[in-house]
């Protein structure tokens, strides 16, 4: 019995310079969850967006149980029970969870808040949901990951009967993300229905019975799952056939380029020793929150180590200021970025060139053309969507802000290359892209050490993959052998409850030797 | 202009025997040492940093070294800031000062504030300005509406000297320091006054335009560039105190109009070269704020030790110095204390 | 081994860490107000202590406190009002026109009041609406109802005493100048006390306080979880101007006299007492309380200063050099440690 | 079908959209100064338009200009820069005591120049090493440095007549009063368009400029990319103390006198100056052009109300209108559409 929830038709919408949508078309039934596909910057999340309220459409008509309805602000898409989590986190970092979670309609009693009624339906929420928080903890304090958690609770609190999940995953782990496959599927069984915007193909299979694919603004088509191959899928949402998802290279792995030993930071980070190779990929993988951001963070030097030592092709370094780490070659592309990734009010050529203005200086003057060339270059060879290197970093769809933050160190000739969450918000597409990418640098010798989240993704291009554990190396896999459950078992350290020791693969056990 | 004799006097006495009293009242000061405390006085001027007020802030200390007490001296930062004056009137209180020398920003509204330290048993001694009241010990002034009558007189007898003729058009400028200033507001009023009674009707001063520059001299210079584009007659310009004074000097004098008269108000270093160079056709209206200071303090000591004054209030007088009088021992006195 | 140490170091950070840092800092200057109060109570122990004095304190924080409690609420919404004390000034003209107009005392009151929040819709307009950004709407209209004010009474100060009804007059000064028993606490401190409750009130309990909070913490989520920000912000400005306008009654009131160059430079006065109490100017954090203890710290420095005979000029540069050092060390108390400072010193690499 | 529609949609959009935020507000801004200019040109031809009067015009914005390129380098990167009036005081002050000293003239002026940038540093200090938010630091600095001021020479002006060297007095006039051939052109606004193209270029073409604006646009973005925030931020404000610095040479000199309230409230204006020429108060846009710009635009404005007898009172107002109008339409210009206006009106749903 399938009966129509809400159907959005023919939505356009235009951005200056940009036409984002182009007579768009989708529907939902109740109980459904709809995948929505497509390439970075295809317009999943305009589309969404003017669901729910955030920007309104140029042309276009929306249906909610066969009423058109006019959704002109976040508050009516409220009234009208559709709910969104948007791709990008916002959440009041000064504020408490259960604010958070009920901001704009705190319990009242009388005039006043009910500070304690509020805090207690949160907590309901949370328990509900599976979710270990503090009610009381205020939201700027956590990880992101518990944010994006608090996110998704103050959307079911909302009890709304759409909801739109735009790319919920991005930023969790595995067990987080059964856990909200738990939940969607609780939600499917009262009759929401709800659209699921990602960028991985296995998650779509798992919970989505249809999916809608759209490429550079336009309607491509609406298939069922089982109907159709992952290969006709993406070939859909790129328009080409792409032959494998991580295109292996044989890699020609040299020697010992960066030793860390002793690397601690207050709780959060406590690395013994660890080593990457020249021309190798080395996996870092744990569970949200262990610690890995941190860890890198001491490596490059943006936090200040309590202890750390290094050694750069056998040479002992210091490295206190993140000056120091890229004088030395080393470069860290990092997860969020938004915050601290791009300078979103300039260009796209401002920003390819932020790393390395050094380089292109004579006698303190900026030489602008050789800065155009490179950032052109880099467009180019990312195949990043805009309209010109003149764009502002602020106007481009999450996936080629990505683009442009690797592009910052990839012509920043690195020796080692950290990346944090590298395909974080990526489409398939692109990923493709970014791992030939890796895979061509380390063929020219540079090591990367690439932190993600994605557990295929950690299996299918690394070398050997780290396992942190709140903020200790818990273990050493090689990527050829290791599967989903080792570092699944490494990473929640069922290895210490069980009194076994770390696994330590032969290449790094002769660190008593060096 | 009208000037008192009595206080000048006294002063000039004190000042001449100054060099050999110092000594004398330092010893009798350490002798007393012993017995009481050294008293404190507090002097509470308009506003801290600006000429005018430095020169009496530098005779209340003066009196305060050569009569050994306590002189603190204390003042708003701005020319507005009445209720910032009232607060550093009750802190002089709460100190227990032993005597108040004040010139208040606004007569109205110290009034009340005023009374209240009076009857506290502290005498207060007022400079510069009267409050509306009787409550106060005693009064060192200068009536402004007076002082600006005697700027219009000099200003009519400079212009008909000049020879311009009572049917031209002739237009006078006004700028001003601040707008709440009853000082200021005072010496205008004095100023039209007197020009309303005995000018030309053709000679016509420029009230719908009066300039504020808030103290602010480059601001004053602007307006006086300003004034002399936009005014083909301007003939002469009225500064009512030292800032736009100021202004009116440097902006005469980078331009080199010695066609057109200034009367200005106090006496800093910038008029002086003007007055002196013999080129301009300028004067300025001179008060004795030195002795203000000075006096102020020493009224203020005597009284705290029981003393009383022969005349309550006593108006300073204001004198007026022009390029013929600049080096008169009298006047000397009063520019060079 | 890992487990054990991460809770050492939790119970070492102990409860005072898990307060919020609005919260901290009141704590933290409460105790450098607390040691100011000791310092000058031994330093002048007469004069200090004296409970005239103290009444006298609390009589001087008035405005700050008013205008500054007004000004938190923009703080908090993460915007400014540089416009306060201009706008002080135009009620306190207005206040005392209407009175000359021969109408009662409490229509009076009631328009200035509403004149005030006028002020403050009409920066929210700017800001919110035509998005200027506070600073610049807020100096520019600061401008403007300066000029305002003087061009209303062509520059010159209005007398109480011109008020046609006597009565009015005395009943006019009890406001701002009147004391309990006629020389007790003075009035104008019951009513700043009382406001003060009020908006802390508003700020911690009611909902728009809480969507003021989300507002200044993010106004992007804010606006995306429904909340009308544009009206929330109105409010917080509208809540400045009303607080002007209090304060513009109440000065004018005690110097009997509406002057049109009146709290010329008071926001920042407020501004640098909110902060000194622990607001952060960036928004999003800190209460009421934090305001009136900054407020309270102005107060305390200023009239002791004053007491100890220290000139004006040193007094400047005295708040200030206060005002850099309290803030300077709550920043690093909030980073943890010193650790910037020593390292800038060369005492640590 | 839907790639042509895009392609007319950019073409309509034209190249006034492509230029960045900033360079299209200061073609605005340069509209309405032109548009201004021709007023007043109307209005008073004779007087506005003398070569006179223009000369005068340059003369007196000649403060705002430098103090406001010195703040645009602290806007563009995201800080801001209250005591640069006070600053500028201070410089004037320790200038004409220096030469009262008897030193040589440029080895004043180095002086100087090193004490402003010395402001600058300590600004820096307090705002990078101790991590105060600018607003709150600088306007503790204010306070600070104004008090320094009046406390070395105890509130009294220093005059340059009491420079034992009257060549030296006579040289030091000719830099801030002289003008080309006794009555041409001002010196000071030579040095002003030299000093302004230095700024600029060090601005737009050099790498420390580039860094600026990378820490104002996203601060964190740049250190991870780098850049070392401090040392650049640093720089800003060692610039806006320079500027000061010369400032308060320029004023003294042509005062002949280092009043310890000079340049009071110049950083407003200043600030209000750069806003109308179009920088960006929250950072990473605009450039010097901008300011002089808006600088001219607020020159223009003064000069001309004077030249039509517009008094003080009214000049603050209309200044105060001119300055919201403007910064509210590029507002508009920028979010693309009026929308919000007439949905405020209700001109629109
Ligand atoms: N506020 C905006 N101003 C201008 N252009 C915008 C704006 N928001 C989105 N766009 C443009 O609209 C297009 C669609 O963007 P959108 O964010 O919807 O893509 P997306 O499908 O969600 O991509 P991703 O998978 O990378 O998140 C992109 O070209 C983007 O640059
Ligand atoms: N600035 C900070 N202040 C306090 N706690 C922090 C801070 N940054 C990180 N943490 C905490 O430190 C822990 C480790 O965080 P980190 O970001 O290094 O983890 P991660 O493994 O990289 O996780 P993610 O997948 O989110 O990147 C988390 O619990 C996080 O909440
Ligand atoms: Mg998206
Ligand atoms: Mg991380």
């Amino acid at each position: 019995m399938e009966q129509e929830l809400f159907r959005m038709e023919g939505i356009s919408k235009s951005f200056p310079g940009v036409k984002a949508l182009d007579k768009v078309s989708l529907s939902v039934n109740k109980g459904e969850v709809l995948g929505l596909v497509g390439e970075n910057g295809a317009g999943k999340s305009t589309l969404m967006k003017i669901l729910s309220g955030v920007h309104r459409a140029d042309e276009g008509e929306i249906f909610i149980e066969g009423n058109k309805v006019d959704i002109d602000s976040v508050a009516k898409a409220h009234e009208l029970g559709v709910c969104i989590i948007m791709q990008e986190l916002n959440m009041c970092g000064h504020l408490s969870v259960a604010d958070n979670i009920f901001i704009g309609r705190a319990h009242k009693k009388g005039i006043f808040i009910d500070d304690g009624k509020m805090h207690e339906e949160a907590k309901k929420i949370l328990d509900d949901l599976g979710i270990e928080l503090n009610t009381y903890a205020h939201v700027g304090s956590l990880s992101i990951a518990q944010q994006q958690m608090v996110e998704i609770a103050k959307a079911i609190s909302f009890n709304s009967k759409i909801l739109v999940l735009d790319e919920p995953t991005a930023t969790l782990t595995e067990k987080e993300i059964d856990q909200l496959f738990g939940i969607i599927r609780r939600l499917k069984e009262k009759g929401v229905g709800m659209v699921y915007i990602s960028h991985r193909m296995a998650e779509l299979n798992q919970i989505c019975e249809r999916v809608t694919i759209i490429r550079d603004g336009q309607y491509i088509g609406t298939r069922n799952l089982n109907e159709i191959t992952m290969d006709q899928l993406v070939n859909m949402i790129v328009g080409r056939s792409l032959e494998d998802k991580y295109p292996k290279y044989k890699r020609n792995i040299g020697e010992i380029v960066l030793e860390a030993r002793n690397v601690r930071r207050g709780t959060k980070v406590n690395a013994d020793y660890f080593y990457v190779k020249k021309g190798e990929i080395l996996g870092i993988s744990g569970l949200v929150g262990a610690g890995r951001t941190e860890l890198m963070r001491c490596i490059f030097g943006a936090d200040q180590a309590d202890s750390m030592e290094l050694t750069l092709e056998g040479k002992p370094i210091k490295v206190n200021s993140v000056i120091q780490a890229i004088k030395h070659g080393i470069g860290y592309a990092t997860e969020d970025r938004k915050r601290d990734g791009l300078a979103l009010g300039l260009d796209i050529k401002y920003n390819t060139n932020m790393a390395h203005l050094q380089n292109i200086t004579r006698f303190g003057f900026i030489n602008d053309k050789e800065g155009l060339k490179n950032a052109e270059k880099y467009v180019e060879l990312l195949r990043t969507k805009t309209p010109s290197v003149h764009q502002l970093c602020g106007n481009l769809s999450g996936g080629n802000q990505q683009k442009v933050v690797l592009a910052k160190w990839l012509c920043n000739d690195v020796k080692v290359l950290i990346v944090d969450e590298p395909t974080r918000g990526i489409d398939v597409g692109a990923k493709y892209e970014v791992y030939e990418l890796f895979n061509k640098l380390s063929a020219q010798g540079v090591s990367i050490i690439m932190i993600s989240s994605e557990l295929p993704e950690i299996l299918g291009m690394s070398d050997r993959i780290l396992v942190i554990h709140q903020g200790e190396i818990n273990g050493e896999l090689d990527a050829k052998t290791a599967t989903q459950e080792d570092i699944l078992y490494l990473a929640a350290g069922y290895n210490k409850l069980e009194g076994k020791p770390a696994p330590v693969l032969s290449g790094g056990g002769n660190r008593k030797g060096e | 202009g009208s000037q008192s004799s009595s206080t000048p006097a006294t002063t000039a006495a004190a000042e001449s025997s100054k060099g050999a009293d110092t000594d004398k009242a330092e010893s009798k000061d350490s002798a007393k040492g012993d017995t009481a405390k050294e008293k404190t006085i507090y002097v509470i001027v308009k506003v801290l940093g600006n000429q005018y007020w430095s020169v009496l802030q530098a005779g209340a200390e003066q009196a305060g070294k050569e009569l050994g007490c306590n002189v603190v001296v204390v003042g708003t930062a701005l020319e507005s800031d009445i209720e910032g004056q009232l607060t550093l009137l009750q802190n002089a209180v709460s100190a227990q000062a032993d005597g108040i020398v004040i010139a208040p920003l606004d007569s109205v509204s110290l009034d009340a504030p005023i009374t209240e330290a009076y009857n506290s048993g502290i005498p207060v001694v007022l400079v510069d300005t009267v409050i509306k009241s009787e409550n106060y010990s005693a009064a060192l002034l200068t009536n402004n509406v007076e002082a600006g009558k005697v700027a219009a007189e000099e200003m009519l007898r400079r212009l008909k000297d000049k020879g311009v003729s009572e049917t031209e058009d002739a237009q006078i400028a006004i700028q001003v320091g601040s707008t709440g200033s009853q000082t200021i507001n005072d010496r205008v009023k004095g100023f039209n006054e007197y020009w309303q009674e005995n000018a030309p009707e053709k000679w016509q001063v420029l009230n719908n335009d009066i300039k504020v520059n808030d103290g602010d001299i480059s601001k004053a210079v602007g307006f006086c560039q300003d004034f002399i584009t936009t005014y083909p007659n301007l003939k002469a310009v009225f500064g009512p105190n030292n800032g736009s004074t100021v202004g009116f000097v440097t902006g005469l004098t980078e331009t080199g109009r010695t066609d057109i008269s200034m009367v200005g108000f106090d006496f800093s270093a910038e008029i002086e070269t003007m007055i002196r160079s013999g080129e301009y056709d300028v004067s300025s209206v001179v008060q004795r704020q030195y002795y203000m200071g000075y006096d102020g303090v020493k009224t203020a000591l005597e009284m705290s030790d029981g003393n009383t004054v022969r005349e309550k209030t006593i108006d300073t007088g204001v004198i007026l110095v022009t390029n013929d009088n600049v080096d008169d021992p009298e006047v000397q006195s009063i520019i060079n204390p | 081994m890992g487990n054990l140490k991460a809770k050492v170091q939790e119970k070492k950070g102990g409860s005072f860490n898990k307060l919020n840092a609005a919260t901290r800092r009141a704590i933290y200057s409460l105790c450098i107000l607390v040691g100011l109060f000791v310092l000058f109570s031994i330093l002048q122990p007469a004069k200090f202590l004296a409970p005239a004095n103290l009444q006298n304190l609390l009589q001087q924080i008035v405005t700050y406190t008013i205008i500054g409690c007004g000004l938190t609420f923009c703080l908090v919404c993460g915007g400014n009002d540089l416009s306060a004390g201009a706008s002080m000034a135009l009620s306190g003209i207005i206040m005392v026109s209407l009175l000359m107009q021969g109408l009662p005392l409490v229509v009076c009151i009631a328009l200035c009041l509403i004149m005030g929040i006028m002020t403050g819709i009409m920066n929210g307009f700017f800001i919110e609406i035509l998005g200027v950004v506070p600073f610049v709407a807020t100096l520019a209209t600061q401008w403007v109802y300066r000029g305002m004010a003087n061009v209303l009474v062509n520059g010159a100060p209005l007398y109480t005493t011109n008020i046609p009804s006597k009565e009015i007059q005395k009943q006019f000064y009890v406001l701002g100048g009147g004391r309990i028993g006629g020389d007790g606490l003075p009035y104008s401190v019951i009513i700043t006390l009382v406001y003060a409750v009020i908006l802390g009130i508003v700020l911690a309990k009611m909902r728009i306080g809480r969507q003021i909070y989300a507002c200044g913490s993010n106004l992007e989520a804010a606006k995306l979880s429904g909340i009308n920000a544009v009206k929330t912000r109105m409010f917080a400005y509208c809540i400045s101007g009303l607080s002007a306008a209090i304060c513009g009654i109440l000065v004018a009131s005690r110097l009997s006299s509406a002057q049109p160059t009146a709290g010329n430079g008071y926001e920042m006065e407020a501004i640098a007492a909110s902060v000194l109490g622990g607001i952060s100017i960036l928004g999003g954090e800190g209460t009421i309380l934090n305001t009136v203890i900054g407020a309270l710290m102005m107060g305390v420095i200023r009239n002791g200063l004053n007491l100890n005979g220290v000139n004006s000029f040193w007094q400047q540069m005295i708040v200030g050099i206060i005002l850099l050092i309290a803030v300077a060390s709550q920043t690093a108390k909030k980073s943890g440690d010193l650790g910037a400072i020593k390292r800038f010193f060369g005492l640590r690499k």
